[in-house]
């Protein structure tokens, strides 16, 4: 493996802003949400990156954890989208604001 | 040395692929010709000797049909749909072994694509995949019954998958490892996996039969409920992927089964390394004719059985298959710490 | 023995907490009598160690009870500790005696009103805490009963709360006391940091060996003297005791004349040894009691509501007990504390009495000629007239003759002290005889359809026990120029100091001679009383006319309540409205609501941020978690 | 030839994730997400985290990737109608916010580690296969574990519960 450390650091950096922005751009929450795991799996990345250059496991169970939390939370979080469109019958966050002031 | 890796490994794929379409062509010759058998009537066998071309017929006509796209299609995944039914379904092969290392000069060659070190969890992850073809077929269909038949099958696949995953884990277990290289070779030097785990056979069994779609799990194309599923608005061609990928699937599965459960290319009573290479060749017959057993036997229950109902059948899924499976998982553990 | 001595102050408590918590389930009888025999059974518990105390060897009387640690904090060991001594067993007696008899009149008194359970409770309480006060050795917990006493005082007279009136009374009293409490607790103060104790046994003892230091043992007598004054309504601060007639009656007969208003005195006399190492503040005390004595004997003069004829009367005997007190005579001091309990109760009682049977109307002016319509009342009055007069034979003459002789004896002769006394003496006895012949003799000036009637027995009763005592209480004191003993001196000259045995080593013929001199004195006011108010009725409007100025003066109470009004409370009052208008409302309350509105303000500035979008808060969090990399990478 | 294969997965994973991004139509955005997680566990393979690479697979591709499709369809989400309408305060907010990040992080992997690496630490045979990562799972890490399996019964639950009409 020649790849150098910065670039799979790099990568996943790059990977997480474009996470970011799905996150801070887009409408639709369910894109939201995607890009919401975008940013997981950069982390993901970087943990897989590192625990292959520093030779431990470690960083690989955190991401089998990072999974777990993943799938948990989709769950979750798409149960959630569904009574929102059923209440709303929409899924653009810029509308769901009910949070508001 | 490399070369010769890469050589032998681009035969193989090269065979194991064209074998698969063979199979595929031969199993829908047989399919009709069984049932036909089953129901007293002949079946198609005018083109060939015995009907015997009569795929390559079907595939001329498949490819000579007008292709429509509906209109209210989303083009692009209407187009991929079908590929991605097919990709993992061809692909799924390269883990299988499918004979004993074979002696080629000074190399031995072992009869398997690769033997991944996760081969077992590969063929899940590629199952899983195979789920998005008959979705976004549906979807990308533009028409309501697609959907609703792709619907049903995801929720079906989904729901078998665990049942199936959790299966595999007891002959994880009592094998020791999780590449199918050593499944095989655990079961020849013990015996088979159906003395073993018989439990998990019968749940991959079924499993596998509601994975590919086959009655009596075919929800997702029952005519007279959803004018033929997910393929509906598919023609030519493109259908003809669909249906090539859906007997690629139970061919795969019938390997699976074979390997996992019945000693995949092991020839009982022999042994087939003494034999050289006419061992090779043996173990390869031995592992078609298992398959062809197991394809033998989806035909067999298509023609046999009733279709579920959706509730019953998810009711089997969840309430009876997944228990038992964790059940079985539990009950080899206790068996593995009885023995240790 | 004296391991029995809680009983007596527990006993009430129960009856407290039974009548206080468990009162809605019990019937008005049930609690009067709860009530009552929880203080009989103090009353006999304190009469059966007495009689123990009484076979102990004279200077070994004193039965001792630590019942726990109440407060141990560093030095300070606060220890409960009961001691029965002659002087607080006589206390005890009479508070447990006095106590029961007004218990059981109240059961009578209380009839029918809807409160009389809490009533209980609350009397019962006031014993509880009263016991405490007399019987502790320690000054905090004395000064807890002090407190508690104080507490329930309150409560009693503003017992009928929905007057506001009758409220305001209350908090008058409290307000009041708590000017003598505060002297009190620094006194406190003081002689813990200056002998490491507050047992007052303990402080007796030492006291001799501070006695060089006048100053500081001035400044703490006076200290406690002050919150004598306070508790025993002594000139100035005695205003609280007349408004303290909102009360019921029998609670003004228990706690504004027989008990509480003593306790400043069991103060002074307990801590005799103390008090005697400061002349200064004797002195003091002799001048206060006589202007006190004086001074509300002339109000009680003009006084119309037989209830507050009383309560100046109680005053001007507080004043003639601290008289005593101040010359030294503690013996005298509470011989008279024992008489004056049982005669002021008697009248207090029959007063209320009085009141009862004329459906609650307390002015003498619409009263009269009421000896036939209830002739007990009738005599036990005229008992209780006679007895406080000082009329021979009954127990007021043997207590204030032994005051006069004290204070003749401790002035080295005819001097101020005594006169004023004797001049007290003659205008008790006027007034007295006024409130008399107002209203049982003369004709009847009630309204029309008034049915004035006898009380029940069960206010007669303890009326006639209370006439008993009043004339026989006087014979446990009788001077030894009438060929008496002095009983009550011989018992309690181990507790107090030398001096307070004092009287019988005197000239007997000179001793002779001052009493028939106060009489003629007594004799001569009850004749004018007879005089003006029987005999011609009408020179008492006459007097009024040609001495507008006296009587105005007298009858508004020298307008020392307004004076108080115009001197303390409107000054404070303006400060107090300075405070508020323009500290609390324009610079503390502007700041509190300043910071309110600055926070709303901000707030509404700051929900801006608040969108309701999610992508908004998202980079919120964002900018933080970029903040927090960029000062990551800046170290 | 790993490391070409490398950038290749990689810009292909960063292709089809901006495609998820930018992309308009819901049901795109899921695809390409799918392509872009296999092209993760492509990454994941070739850094020898094989186990982890399948379930790459297996958890978002079969699992959590089936269920964004699933609800995509359920709602029948289109294309967003419109261009999203962005105040212009959002813009330059947003905008400036991706770009502070996106920029603090590259700043913190080339500054951070300093000199280009590229040897990576020497490992055992059956580095990222499952045997370790069990052996580490099931004694250092049960009970991170065994709440794992909880939280996702909790998730489970908590599923049912939101999105049933009634329970």
């Amino acid at each position: 493996m020649v790849v150098p450390i910065h670039h799979v650091i790099a990568i996943a950096a790059i990977l997480f802003t474009i996470g970011v922005m799905g996150v801070l751009f887009r409408r639709n929450a369910i894109i939201v949400f995607m890009s919401v795991e975008i940013m997981l799996n950069a982390v993901n990345l970087a943990f897989v990156g590192f625990s292959r250059f520093h030779g431990n496991i470690d960083g690989q169970i955190f991401v089998f954890f990072i999974m777990t939390l993943a799938a948990a939370e989709v769950a979750v979080g798409l149960a959630i989208i569904i009574s929102l469109f059923r209440n709303l019958s929409t899924t653009d966050i810029s509308e769901i604001n009910r949070l508001k002031y | 040395m490399i070369p010769f890796y890469i050589g032998a490994t681009l035969v193989k794929v090269l065979v194991v692929f064209s074998a698969t379409l063979l199979m595929i062509m031969a199993m829908t010759l047989a399919e009709r010709r069984v049932s036909a058998f089953m129901q007293y009537r002949l079946g198609p066998n005018r083109v060939g000797w015995g009907g015997i071309l009569q795929p390559v017929a079907d595939g001329l006509k498949f490819i000579l049909k007008e292709d429509i796209i509906p209109d209210k299609a989303d083009r692009p995944i209407y187009l991929m749909a079908p590929v991605i039914t097919m990709v993992p379904a061809l692909m799924t092969m390269a883990v299988i072994p499918f004979g004993a290392p074979l002696q080629v000069g000074e190399y031995m060659v072992p009869l398997q694509i690769a033997d991944l070190n996760i081969g077992l969890l590969y063929i899940l992850a590629l199952t899983s995949v195979g789920v998005y073809g008959i979705v976004l077929a549906g979807w990308g269909s533009g028409s309501k019954y697609p959907l609703l038949g792709g619907l049903r099958s995801s929720a079906q696949l989904i729901s078998y998958e665990l049942a199936m995953g959790l299966s595999l884990i007891g002959v994880i277990m009592i094998t020791g490892g999780l590449t199918f290289g050593e499944i095989v070779a655990y079961q020849q030097e013990t015996g088979w996996n159906i003395w073993k785990q018989p439990l998990a056979a019968l749940i991959f069994l079924i499993a596998i039969f509601a994975e590919t779609n086959r009655l009596p799990f075919d929800m997702t194309e029952a005519e007279q409920e959803l004018v033929g599923g997910y393929h509906t608005e598919y023609s030519s061609f493109k259908f003809a992927m669909f249906f090539m990928s859906e007997y690629a699937n139970m061919i795969t599965a019938s390997a699976f089964m074979v390997s996992l459960f019945f000693g995949g290319w092991d020839v009982p009573f022999v042994d087939e390394a003494a034999l050289g290479n006419l061992g090779v060749g043996l173990s390869v017959l031995a592992f078609l004719a298992k398959v062809g057993f197991f394809l033998f036997l989806y035909i067999w229950v298509r023609w046999t059985f009733p279709r579920f109902r959706y509730d019953q059948l998810m009711r089997l899924g969840w309430k009876v298959l997944l228990p038992l499976a964790l059940a079985n998982v539990f009950l080899t553990g206790l068996y593995l710490v009885w023995k240790a | 023995m004296s391991e029995l001595l809680y009983l007596i102050v527990l006993f009430p408590l129960i009856g407290f907490l039974v009548n206080g918590l468990l009162g809605r389930w019990l019937t008005e009888r049930q609690s009067g009598l709860v009530a009552s025999l929880t203080v009989a059974g103090s009353f006999l518990i304190s009469a059966w160690l007495l009689l123990g105390l009484l076979t102990l060897p004279e200077q070994t009387r004193r039965l001792t009870q630590t019942l726990f640690t109440w407060i141990p904090v560093g030095e300070l060991q606060v220890h409960v500790t009961y001691v029965l001594d002659p002087l607080s067993a006589v206390m005890v007696l009479v508070i447990t005696g006095v106590g029961l008899l007004i218990h059981i009149y109240s059961i009578g008194y209380m009839r029918g009103d809807p409160g009389v359970r809490r009533y209980f409770a609350y009397l019962n309480l006031f014993m509880f805490m009263m016991l405490n006060l007399v019987l502790s050795d320690n000054l905090v917990v004395l000064f807890l009963g002090w407190e508690g006493v104080g507490l329930c005082s309150y409560l009693l007279i503003g017992f009928w709360f929905s007057d506001e009136s009758k409220a305001r009374a209350g908090m008058k009293a409290f307000i009041v006391n708590r000017i003598g409490d505060a002297a009190f607790i620094i006194a406190m103060i003081m002689l813990f940091d200056r002998f490491g104790t507050l047992s007052m046994g303990d402080i007796a003892w030492l006291a001799p060996g501070v006695s060089g230091d006048t100053q500081l043992l001035t400044t703490i007598t006076m200290l406690l003297f002050i919150g004598a004054v306070g508790k025993s309504a002594q000139v100035p601060l005695y205003v609280w005791l007349p408004d303290a007639m909102a009360g019921p009656t029998p609670v003004s007969a228990l706690i504004h004349a027989a008990t509480m208003v003593t306790a400043g005195v069991y103060l002074i006399a307990r801590n005799a040894a103390l008090f005697s190492l400061a002349p200064v503040t004797m002195a003091t005390i002799a001048i206060v009691g006589v202007i006190t004595a004086l001074f509300a004997a002339t109000i009680a003069v003009t006084q119309n509501d037989i209830k507050k004829v009383l309560a100046y009367s109680t005053i001007s005997q507080l004043g003639y007990m601290f008289m005593a007190l101040g010359t030294g005579a503690f013996g005298a001091a509470v011989f008279h504390l024992m008489t004056h309990a049982f005669f002021k109760a008697l009248l207090f009682l029959g007063a209320g009495s009085v009141i009862h049977g004329m459906g609650d109307e307390q002015d003498m002016r619409k009263m009269g000629n009421l000896r036939h319509s209830m002739p007990i009342t009738f005599g036990v009055m005229l008992v209780g007239v006679l007895a406080i007069s000082g009329i021979p034979g009954l127990s007021g003459f043997f207590s204030k003759d032994e005051i006069l002789w004290a204070a003749f004896e401790h002035g080295g002769g005819v001097n101020l002290i005594y006169l004023a006394g004797l001049l007290t003496a003659g205008l008790t006895a006027f007034y007295m005889s006024r409130m008399l012949f107002l209203t049982f003799f003369g004709q009847s000036r009630w309204a029309d359809g008034k049915q004035p009637h006898e009380a029940p027995s069960v206010m007669t009763v303890p009326l006639i026990i209370l006439a008993f005592l009043a004339i026989a209480g006087g014979y446990l004191g009788v001077p030894e120029a009438l060929g008496g003993h002095n009983l009550l001196h011989h018992f309690l000259s181990p507790v107090l100091s030398a001096t307070a045995a004092g009287g019988h080593m005197a000239n007997e013929a000179v001793e002779m001679l001052l009493m028939l001199i106060s009489v003629g004195v007594a004799g001569s006011g009850i004749y004018l009383a007879f005089r003006i108010y029987i005999d011609k009725p009408e020179t008492a409007v006459t007097l009024q006319e040609k001495f507008p100025l006296l009587h105005r003066l007298s009858a508004n109470k020298f307008y020392v309540d307004e004076l108080y009004r115009a001197i303390i409370i409107r000054p404070f009052e303006m400060v107090s409205e300075l405070f508020w208008k323009g500290l609390d409302v324009k610079i503390i309350d502007a700041a509190v609501n300043g910071a309110g509105r600055a926070l709303s303000n901000i707030g509404g500035a700051v929900r801006m941020i608040q969108t309701g979008r999610l992508q908004h808060y998202a980079s919120m969090l964002l900018l933080g978690v970029a903040f927090i990399l960029i000062m990551i990478m800046a170290s | 030839m790993t490391s070409i294969l490398f950038y290749m997965f990689a810009s292909l994973l960063i292709g089809s994730s901006l495609f998820v991004v930018l992309n308009r139509n819901p049901i795109y955005s899921v695809v390409m997400l799918v392509f872009a997680f296999a092209n993760l566990a492509a990454l994941y393979f070739l850094l020898e985290a094989y186990f982890i690479g399948i379930l790459q697979i297996l958890v978002y591709a079969g699992a959590i990737m089936v269920l964004f499709l699933f609800v995509v369809m359920l709602l029948n989400v289109g294309p967003d109608r419109a261009r999203p309408q962005w105040a212009a305060m959002d813009r330059w907010w947003f905008g400036g916010m991706v770009g502070v990040v996106g920029l603090t992080l590259l700043a913190l992997v080339t500054r951070g580690m300093g000199p280009l690496r590229s040897s990576a630490a020497d490992i055992d045979d059956g580095f990222g296969e499952i045997a370790p990562l069990a052996t580490d799972l099931f004694s250092r890490y049960l009970l991170p574990f065994e709440t794992a399996a909880l939280l996702l019964t909790v998730a489970l639950i908590g599923t049912v519960f939101l999105a049933k009409r009634r329970i």
